[in-house]
């Protein structure tokens, strides 16, 4: 029984910690929105450290020894609210190019730093139930015929490719039927714009794209599963990202209320704020070990009820923690010049990514027979 | 016991309903439903519609031009304009500035400040906060120091709303060190067209540009501009927040945002059923609906009582906790009800026809409404306004 | 626009409040449990100061001007913790009596102190959904054979006649076909036991139990509207009635705090405790506002949606209250010495009598067509 | 990282578990599971079976009779004992004053009171509260004062548990005014069958005796009674903290709480469906499974840290206040499971066929949860302490 990071995984987050330190702030994670160029030699950077590659096996050429390696990195990441593709690009694609042709060299540039995939799936939702999507798929001689538009595609603003999922047989809402292709964002129209969180996304439309069966990711029609796994894989790391973020947002804001004087005294003398704190770090705290234990898990027997309840656990002490760092910081908590508003608004997003608290409750109850008659 | 307002005052809701139907320029409610910023402008214009039908200045008494309501009327009134998605007034000039005006003023101040308040060519701003003094307002360090005819002004103030329309200021200053720290604040109007005057944006969440930073360094304002005596801006604020009592309980906004989410909830969603068939988020709209209805008839018994005269006592500070929450929870409700797109961030979308306009803004006004329990006297000091009469320690 | 007792309402509020200062107390109401002669001797001394008339209209033989009188005595009953059953016979009983064939003596010897009903009905819940039941009615000659059993029917145990609901046609759980009939206690076989919260209550039965016609009330097949009028007139007393017990526990736990010292200094000066203070009375004081709103509306046009939002915001509100009370009382708040304990019972008890919170979220979501596509 | 316990722990855990379906009488595991009274001669007799096992004394070196064991293998046993609907035992003899006495106690009192410990000869109750010291024990003033051989003791304990049971009592009493308040309390062990010792009952919500007042009048204990030097006792009260860490969060207790529950959900309800078929309900259930698995690996975090020497620090405050809470929430929606049904009183059915035990006891152990926020340190002073340590003032 251990709930602590090996020696290399230490490592691998203090990296991780120092570079951003050094090379990443508020001022720049602004920046970088509209620089496309710098965006991408920073993450040219990263990946020689080796932070792509801790998220594939070595088997892939990746450097992972356990999940737990990404989940590192993305703690680091939600500590210091980096605003890059890690999530939607490396994790949530990269499990899936595993299925693609041409597989190693892929994942190859991936790991280099040179490949950005974006998911197109799941409808107008953020990215849970890829039974449900807006791409249709006509059988056309040996490959397929694309056509359909995705208001809100993650990461797809800078994507050099995207896994789109169409409907190939079933209906709108089966499980059945949904095939994923992996296409060029060059043969795709899309709008560029970002998220509240400053995420980039794009609306993308694809209109009578001739996909080929090379094309194809996976099984013809048995994508819904694919995408599942890949997604509840996300969902660990986002909560990683989310833990990171916890851990921060709580030593800063009491910090802050030890020196803040109102009244003629530090904030931090007042109970009701101290209560705050200490139940901040009882929902940040619990919610660390079920996401660990979720993460633990993507080594083994996938387990995707244990996913649900870290999911659930995060969003809501994410929410509750975020919601208390803003307040505690009073206006300065609600001021775009600081962190803490920012961490906010990831934190809110994180917890609608992949399904929010009701969606992963549900789907716990579901994953577990609970309240179903014998 | 009794719910109803009395026929007059249901004659002057109908009349409310009427005006705002014909008036109100569709595409400002629209804008102002979706949450989309609204100019100056368009702010100045409808005021002046109002104003020209004699219903701008709804605290204000008749012989200033006023409406000369009782905050029975003024309540109704709030809630009509409201429910008709008409946007909100420069509030600072029309329900603060000007009854203190009216209250404290000198003939001189009301002549010359309060007409273009009326016909909104003046636009203010309240100068509260500071760096040092947000909930605490007594360690405000704005100073004002007397010279001849002049104070000399200098210090900065923070989170002032709208103040990059505003040409205007009051402002809570400090005119002496002497004494109780509350004793030395005075009341002061500032010119901001003049050298010496700096307003400086602060976004906040999302992107919002709603609050500023408004540094005053040596300006010259003429002792003619203060409001009352030196050292009476407590008495000022006092009366101010008793202007405040209802409005803080955001009852008017609230009852619209509940209609949009109950439209939003008959809307199919992302599997084809309506939103709204989703029995969790059924529950907690209803819970919400619930409890607004409910903070909406404590609102009713706050006026109850301020119209028969008795004292409503720690209740207002139950309006103002408890209408932060609700706005609070029903734009997170809002969002849910959004999927991808309500995440979206409007400022930077250059034009994509797939983003419903109706979704775009969800995301902000969310966030926009996190300061509700901050700002103001936070929920914290609510609490300990309350507890202080209810435990009396 | 008016909020306030009458000069009346609140004169019969004051005679509650004195009367049972003087009669009753948490030791007298123990004891009456097991002292059924003494508790109807105590039943007709209230009836006699008009108390049980207060819940009549004049044209009844009562003197109720308005539903607020009997919600100005539950609030009185609230406050001092009685455990009689004014709210199952007289409230809830009483006004189904009017559709009772001789309805004026019943009436009349219930306002007399001399009759106590219960209501037999809405099977093995606690007082909703009258649609379910497990009474089978099978017609014979011009009348009906009862047959089945009810495990717990509040009041039940002291009472003279039941309204009990039977199945005359339709299936279970059809509103259509549920009849109410006016059966002697004497002619049924009960167990007869206390609630959780004190009051009483009993177990059913009736086997082969003959019924005329003229033992029906109501309509035949009809009686599951009228049921559902009486339990929203009951729910909106038993509301005001945890009005009342809100505000008595928030002035008893404030002085507790004043007066409790502990590391040195009076419990009311941790912040903490303050600030559950004045949540507990920004709950008390909201519940009350949407109880009065319900109060009132029970004189005019039926508004089963107003109720059902009084009886979500007091239950919410009175659990919330009630737990502050005893928590602020610690090991005191426990003990069933202190009247805190009870309270706590009785108002867990209401919460979930006629229908706990989220059944009246839904009934009321259902009411207001909340979430139904246009 | 890694969750497994290892194969050694997992072995023990078949072994428990194979003790516990063996020799567990079913009749005591379903009255326990129902929430029903246990009389003593039941809990003693199950203990002996305990004992004859060598399982009793699970905190205790095996010199002494104990198992020897270390915090993983106590934690496993607790999570299989209460899965197993096992009685929870004589907990201030077995795991409060047996270590205790292994730790502090001469030879003399180890070999006086610890075999009646583990044959349960002995019963044990623990007397720290007192009327004006609850939460503050610093405050307590049973007072114990020298005179000669014996200490003459008088004052009065307040929620004692099962005192009713027990026949002797280790109480903390002051033997000193002077000084700091901690300094002059020491650890006294008291015969209480002797004249001068009252135990008067205390019924707790719901009417249970679990409670009791035990009033000392001029009792003369020996010297020889007294464990550690005078003035020992905070230091004595600490170790016994940290040997109640893990027990606070209730996780088997727990665990076996949620199966219950499940299984009740799957029943059908008034109408027919299934109970879990409310979808407010199921969720209700699903946050409260969450919540509780969540707080079990907490604990195995805790653990871990033990296991490998690491402070675990503030984290323990995090056992014990969601380990109440969880519990207070899983009582509460069994009674929503219930009906009716479950808020019948127990002690006053006679005999009624149709309330079924299943449902008999629920409302009472709803009732009984509420104390958990309140002894034992209070959420409230579990708070103070994790503020303590993060915001460090």
């Amino acid at each position: 029984m251990d709930f602590t990071y090996s020696e290399q995984q230490a490592m691998l987050r203090d990296s991780v910690d120092r570079f951003l330190a050094q090379r990443y702030d508020l001022a720049r994670r602004k920046a970088l929105m509209d620089d496309a160029p710098a965006a991408e030699a920073l993450w040219r950077d990263m990946a020689e450290l080796g932070w792509i590659g801790a998220a594939f096996s070595e088997a892939e050429g990746g450097f992972a020894s356990s999940a737990i390696d990404a989940f590192a990195v993305m703690e680091g990441f939600g500590q210091r609210l980096v605003a890059l593709p890690y999530l939607t690009s490396v994790i949530l694609c990269g499990g899936l190019l595993r299925h693609a042709s041409g597989s190693a060299d892929l994942i190859s540039l991936m790991i280099d730093g040179r490949l950005h995939v974006a998911l197109a799936a799941c409808g107008e939702t953020l990215l849970h139930s890829p039974q449900h999507g807006a791409v249709t798929a006509t059988k056309a001689g040996s490959g397929y015929v694309l056509t359909g538009r995705l208001s809100v595609v993650l990461g797809a603003d800078r994507a050099h490719k995207l896994l789109m999922a169409a409907r190939t047989a079933g209906a709108e809402g089966e499980r059945h039927g949904v095939t994923l292709f992996l296409v060029d964002t060059a043969d795709v129209s899309r709008r560029n714009y970002r998220m509240i969180d400053g995420h980039g996304a794009a609306e993308v439309t694809v209109e009578n794209l001739t996909v080929g069966a090379d094309n194809m990711v996976g099984a013809l029609d048995g994508a819904a599963p694919l995408i599942e796994a890949a997604i509840d894989r996300a969902t660990v790391m986002a909560c990683g990202e989310a833990v990171g973020a916890m851990g921060y947002l709580i030593p800063t804001t009491a910090a802050y209320i030890r020196n803040r004087e109102q009244y003629g005294a530090p904030l931090a003398k007042f109970q009701v704020l101290q209560h705050r704190m200490a139940d901040a770090f009882i929902a940040s705290e619990t919610a660390r070990s079920m996401a660990l234990v979720a993460a633990i898990g993507l080594d083994g027997v996938p387990d995707p009820a244990a996913v649900s309840s870290a999911k659930f656990q995060v969003g809501r002490s994410a929410r509750q923690v975020a919601y208390q760092a803003v307040q505690l910081h009073g206006g300065m908590g609600v001021s775009e010049a600081m962190d803490i508003s920012h961490h906010y608004i990831r934190l809110t997003m994180i917890d609608r990514l992949f399904g929010d608290q009701a969606f992963h409750l549900r789907r716990y109850a579901d994953l577990t027979q609970l309240g179903v008659s014998a | 016991m009794d719910l109803s307002i009395g026929p007059e005052a249901e004659r002057l809701r109908d009349e409310f309903r009427a005006f705002f139907d014909k008036h109100l320029p569709k595409d400002l409610a629209a804008k102002w439903r979706a949450g989309a910023p609204v100019s100056k402008a368009e702010h100045q214009d409808w005021q002046r519609t109002l104003n020209r039908r004699g219903w701008l200045g709804t605290s204000w008494k008749k012989e200033w031009g006023g409406t000369g309501w009782g905050p029975l009327e003024r309540f109704i009134y709030d809630e009509e304009s409201s429910a008709a998605w008409a946007p909100r007034l420069n509030v600072p000039s029309i329900d603060l500035l000007g009854p203190v005006l009216i209250e404290f003023g000198t003939e001189a101040q009301k002549r010359r400040y309060l007409p273009p308040i009326l016909n909104s060519d003046d636009w203010w701003c309240q100068g509260f906060s500071e760096p040092q003094a947000g909930s605490d307002l007594a360690a405000l360090q704005m100073r004002a120091v007397r010279d001849g005819d002049h104070y000399v002004v200098s210090g900065t103030k923070l989170w002032t709303s709208w103040a990059q329309y505003a040409n205007r200021m009051f402002a809570l200053v400090r005119t002496s060190a002497d004494g109780p720290k509350q004793a030395g604040i005075s009341f002061l109007l500032i010119d901001m067209d003049q050298p010496g005057v700096t307003v400086s944006p602060i976004l906040t969440m999302g992107g919002l540009h709603a609050v500023n930073e408004v540094r005053v360094d040596d300006v010259r304002v003429p002792v003619d501009n203060l409001v009352g005596k030196e050292g009476d801006a407590w008495t000022i604020s006092k009366f101010l927040l008793s202007h405040e009592r209802l409005v803080g309980a955001w009852i008017g906004p609230s009852l619209a945002l509940m209609g949009l989410l109950r439209e939003r909830l008959r809307k199919p969603g992302f599997d084809g059923r309506p939103i709204g068939a989703d029995p969790i988020l059924r529950a907690k709209a209803a819970e919400v609906e619930s409890d607004l209805i409910t903070l909406r008839h404590t609102a009713y018994r706050v006026l109850a009582d301020e119209l028969s005269g008795r004292e409503p006592g720690p209740i207002v500070s139950v309006l103002k906790v408890r209408g932060s929450e609700i706005q609070q929870v029903l734009t997170d409700l809002l969002v849910q009800t959004g999927g991808a797109q309500a995440m979206v961030h409007p400022q930077t979308l250059t034009s994509a026809p797939g983003i419903a306009p109706a979704e775009a803004h969800l995301a902000q006004q969310f966030l926009d409404r996190r300061k509700l329990t901050i700002y103001g006297g936070s929920a914290e000091i609510q609490r300990n306004i309350i507890a202080r009469q209810i435990v009396g320690v």
